[in-house]
């Protein structure tokens, strides 16, 4: 349980981008630039054939990677490659967890932890999850009702399980959320799915405010694309932005105009730059900064 | 919110308070009939939907197969099919509870046309999501939801089919559970659409339970029903669940007892062109979800899913359109598991052969859907006892275009000869 | 055999003795009720055709024009139409009378199907003459035919239409009556057609009229029907001419008593681009027959026609295919001279647009017929009194293309934007 | 009341054209030809829209004739051109004779007789029909119990009803029919409509025996369409044969091919006189007349 740290002296800023986009030696590369722009957590995508809970251009970004040959065991030499220093989360949807400790037919495949296992729901993942060096997962169609079986492995084997609190969360499911988080909560800035838009809405004022009283760093997300909006949801009490559409976004344009990834890599790297130093702008506006 | 360990709520947070909203509305509205809801329902789907459906004896069918066999025919609700009685409770709930908008997905465009059509009816502005691709070969379906007033938006992303509908809708509700219903069109998806999906549906089964009754003085030995996710099929076995004795009991009941005795359930799935999947590109060439999916998360709901050894849910396919969906209801692969409802699967050939078939003898063009429950009638007659009801959850005239496509590339010694579509001049269908 | 000076029996000597046969038939089995043939007659149109069909009161067009409006849905019977109530009763008839062989003529192909589907039901082997210009636009409904086991026999003389395909039937029954029924498909034709034609419609009345009575305590102020050669009109009247008094009496009857009082019987025909006539052409624009035709003797009776000065049979024209008839029931004709019944009539454009208005409104898409019917409520509902009875005489799925082609000739504000199916791919309806 | 008169002396051949087929001028060719071939009576079609009675070659005929523009008083005309000796009988169906009186538009056509009058029924197309010279009627779709006023009209000005006897007609309705027949009687074959076929029904002689007693003479019709058959149908006791179709089919062939009026008209001439003698032979072969 160690994603907090990276929430503990400045505000921080956390980039995703998914696996594989648009192909597994650009990505290494775009996940890097990332780091080196200051991502102080990066959130992995692990894509899924059927996104619920994403935009458009994280959808098209899952599609891209999805036809490159991007699966889960891919997913963790892909985790394994990256030259980074900084925590790594996965993010992905329930069944790809909970299918990979279950199939018999996993034994061609690169890594052998889930071997013939069967019925052993998210703990195989998680198990490999964590030797190839993740820290946490963030799971969009999980909700704190259904994570019984995945915070137990998340327990077992040292992960933190990220959860998204939507603006509409409230009362009885607050509470059960917070009895099951760790690492950071997501804060959904705003309804929708994910996406940069280019305002930055009130509700986020007041989700933070619902949770004031939680005890694990509070990111918010959903729709951050500059650095100003950074520097507001972090002046307005957020403990860390995260940013994923307006990064997808580069990479897909650079995709289409067959940029070099050298080219793409920098504009990663000066967008994150621009985003995390807006975040300590914000932290340092703030009159009275209020993280635990 | 469980069937067994099929179920629950795997949406994403934004949709939770919508769906415990929902089902504390589905609580009151539905279970309690707070407001009188399910009575005014009930009314709506009398005097709108044209219910009760007939419970037909199938006179040439008996004959041929020495078995009593009777039509339940939701093809003559209003709309063509079962989808209304889903459509028509939920588009009404969402009125109950105050909403302002109906979204929809649709594949075959079914559950589209029937909710466009219940949302004109109820004065509810519509939206439904389309993939374009379903757009482009079920054109009249998209005639008839932009007539009834609907917007239609077109899924682009990914094959542009049913499950891509489901998601966009999904992230649409997302954004607006706050004025926006989500009619989700089978017992698939969270909590509580698995029941109150059922619930609505289960009207077919309550009529046909005291029509077999009124007919044939007992119950019948067995309901079959064509099963895609399965609100045709669980809506023709709900009542009949519990008619779960140790033996058959087509034997009458001349005393006016109430009848008991047991109701064989079986689910017939698509088979497609084959039951062999293909992983690598992962394909799988039937939608026989129930007799070879293995468990899984997908679209809300924990339930047998057709998906790789990754966990990636697989393209099915059918010669139906609305049977063509890699997932199920909850509630069925639970009474698969508990041994209460029997899977079995018809691939194309077979289907095609029941449609003409039903069309020739009996004078009802079923839908494609519904000719997958009568090519089993055909196969397995012998063991589906003295009395059969048969869900005819729809009409065909949606799939005439695909029937005789279909029907010309196979060697059916019952099909008719079409040719005088081509002896005499042009024109689209 | 006649309704005034309407009606008889104008044919070839060959056919009379087959006609006399089945005056005797009619008079025996629909009349008196021998060997239990309306028994069975109306206990397959309940399971068969699902009947009844409801009496919907309609909220939005009631709002709308302040009057109470109910639908009496046909278009919910098995088929899509009231059609079939003719073509199960006459096709049983046949049987009762020991032929071995059905033929029947069809126009847009809506008898058609219902001859083929009754036919297909009855087991009997069955043949449909259709124009081979009809064959050609109407494709869905060659279809159905075909897949109902039924044959297709094009008609390649004239303009190859509904009324050559009436004498081509006429000519077959010459060569055939022996062991051969011609199911005319409405109320035209020789005696005993017109009168057996009512009374298998008459049904729809006969629950309209108690319908209403319990829905509303009281008789309808005006029953509204479209008229083409009639079939549903009388259909949807029959039961209500003798409700002839000199007041309305939407007065309700809390006592219980039989409701008694004048119900008006308002046929609306098809005012089709125009009511003049172009002699030259033989051309008339419209097939507003009761309004503007005059007397004379076609298909084996006398009536109203649209005809020219020397009496040949002008062209009608309409863009309703089903209204699309020169001609017009016998009964229908002494009615409107009796001043019984009211005939009205409804363009095209108002037609078109008062489809639109219903699928949006009520969630009900009419066929195109019966979308002259709402077209004349929307312009004279303050004529029709409190409570309205409209017959909606089938559905429209059939007239999609039509109402989209149709409508994108025209500048009609209700009309959807259908430019989504320009946007996405391609493929016919 | 004179067309018996044609039945006098020996059999008598009737055919049938429709007048106007394929255009006036050679149509008027085309009935004189078969008044040169030997007909006795010419039954001359005058075109109906509907033609329900007719097989596919008369209706053929019909659309020619509509087409180049025949009506009921350019067949009036018609009749006046005609350049014959033989005794006319209208063919036609009911509505174009109920109508022509009925009619308050004819006043720029050709003829007067018809102005203004109006529910006259009949009348004013019989006094026309009597007024250029033709004798008789044949009205397919007007059956017995319908024909009351034609008949009273056709009395008034002293032109002939003939009635078609089908196989199938029996009892209370051939007693109606012989009430009102005159001139002859139209024995139909067969069942089925008007055109020619190669065999000779047996059914005939069962019609024939039927109308024994009836006192006009028995003129059989449908099928006929060589003298062979003229032969054994008038052999068979038949007073005339009918024949339409087979000569109808040889203005057919010759409208289609663009042969000369003059080639048709000798084929028409030719077919008719071979039909007029094989009903001359048949005459013979019977052992015992039994004409009236």
């Amino acid at each position: 349980m160690g994603l907090e740290r990276a929430f503990a002296d400045e505000p921080a800023f956390v980039p995703y981008l998914a696996a594989g986009d648009p192909n597994y030696e650009d990505s290494l590369a775009y996940v890097e630039a990332l780091a080196e722009g200051g991502a102080d957590v990066i959130e992995l995508g692990l894509p899924f054939s059927e996104p619920i809970a994403e935009g458009k251009t994280i959808q098209d970004a899952i599609v891209r990677s999805l036809e490159s040959g991007m699966t889960p065991d891919r997913f963790f030499e892909f985790v394994e490659d990256l030259d980074v220093d900084v925590p790594l989360v996965c993010m992905t949807y329930y069944n790809l967890i909970y299918q990979y400790g279950d199939s018999e037919s996993r034994s061609d495949s690169g890594t052998a932890s889930g071997d013939t296992a069967s019925q052993e729901g998210p703990r195989p993942f998680v198990e490999k999850a964590a030797e190839v060096g993740i820290e946490g997962f963030v799971v969009p169609d999980l909700p704190a009702e259904e994570a019984g079986p995945l915070r137990e492995a998340c327990d077992e084997f040292g992960l933190d399980l990220v959860f998204i609190v939507a603006p509409t969360t409230r009362g009885d499911r607050l509470e059960r959320m917070m009895e099951q988080v760790s690492g950071y909560v997501y804060v959904q800035a705003r309804l929708g799915v994910t996406g940069a838009r280019d305002d930055v809405d009130d509700a986020t004022e007041a989700s933070l405010a619902r949770l004031s009283d939680w005890d694990v760093p509070k990111a918010v997300g959903f729709g951050i694309k500059t650095g100003e909006h950074a520097e507001e949801i972090v002046a307005a009490g957020a403990d860390g932005v995260i940013v994923g559409s307006a990064l997808v976004d580069i990479v897909a344009e650079g995709h289409e105009d067959g940029d070099s990834t050298e080219a793409v890599a920098d504009r990663l790297e000066s967008l994150a730059r621009e985003l995390k130093q807006g975040a300590v702008r914000g932290a340092q506006e703030r009159p009275q900064p209020e993280r635990t | 919110p469980k069937f067994g360990e099929y179920g629950g709520q795997y949406v994403p947070e934004a949709l939770m308070p919508a769906i415990e909203e929902l089902a504390d509305a589905y609580g009151r509205y539905v279970l309690e009939n707070e407001d009188g809801f399910m009575d005014e329902f009930r009314e709506r789907l009398a005097d709108f939907g044209g219910r009760p459906t007939p419970l037909q004896y199938a006179e040439q069918l008996s004959a041929r197969y020495d078995t009593d066999v009777y039509l339940k025919r939701e093809d003559l609700l209003h709309g063509g099919a079962h989808k209304l009685n889903n459509a028509l409770g939920q588009v009404l709930l969402a009125k109950y509870m105050g909403k302002e908008r109906i979204i929809a997905e649709t594949g075959a465009g079914q559950h589209g046309t029937a909710t466009a059509m219940a949302a004109a009816h109820l004065d509810m502005p519509c939206e439904i999501y389309m993939g374009e691709t379903d757009i482009a070969r079920q054109r009249p379906n998209v005639f008839r939801m932009r007539i009834n007033g609907a917007e239609v938006n077109p899924v682009t992303v990914g094959r542009g089919t049913l499950k891509e509908a489901i998601s966009e809708t999904m992230r649409d509700w997302a954004t607006t559970v706050e004025n926006t219903h989500y009619v989700i069109g089978s017992i698939v998806g969270p909590h509580p659409f698995p029941k109150m999906v059922r619930d609505f549906q289960a009207v077919i089964s309550e009529e046909a339970r005291e029509q077999a009754i009124e007919k044939t003085g007992g119950l019948p030995d067995s309901v079959v029903a064509c099963a895609g996710g399965g609100s045709n099929t669980m809506g023709a076995f709900a009542e009949f669940v519990s008619d779960d004795g140790a033996e058959r009991s087509s034997a009458k009941n001349p005393s006016g007892d109430e009848p008991r005795g047991r109701v064989d359930l079986v689910a017939v799935e698509a088979g497609g062109s084959s039951l062999t999947v293909d992983e690598e590109k992962g394909v799988a060439p039937n939608s026989a979800t129930l007799s070879t999916g293995d468990e899984g998360v997908l679209h809300g709901a924990r339930t047998k899913l057709l998906q790789d050894s990754d966990g990636q849910i697989m393209e099915s396919h059918s010669v139906s359109a609305g049977l063509d969906y890699a997932g199920v209801g909850p509630e069925l692969a639970h009474l698969v598991d508990e041994g209460r409802v029997t899977p079995v699967n018809v691939d194309d050939d077979a289907a095609l052969e029941a449609f003409h078939r039903l069309s020739q003898d009996e004078g009802v063009i079923p839908a494609l859907e519904t000719a997958h429950a009568f090519g089993y009638l055909e196969e397995n007659h012998d063991e589906l006892g003295d009395t059969v009801v048969v869900n005819v959850s729809g009409r065909g005239d949606k799939d005439l275009e695909t029937v005789i496509e279909e029907t010309s590339k196979r060697d059916l010694d019952i099909a008719p000869d079409m040719s005088i579509l081509n002896r005499v001049g042009g024109g689209g269908i």
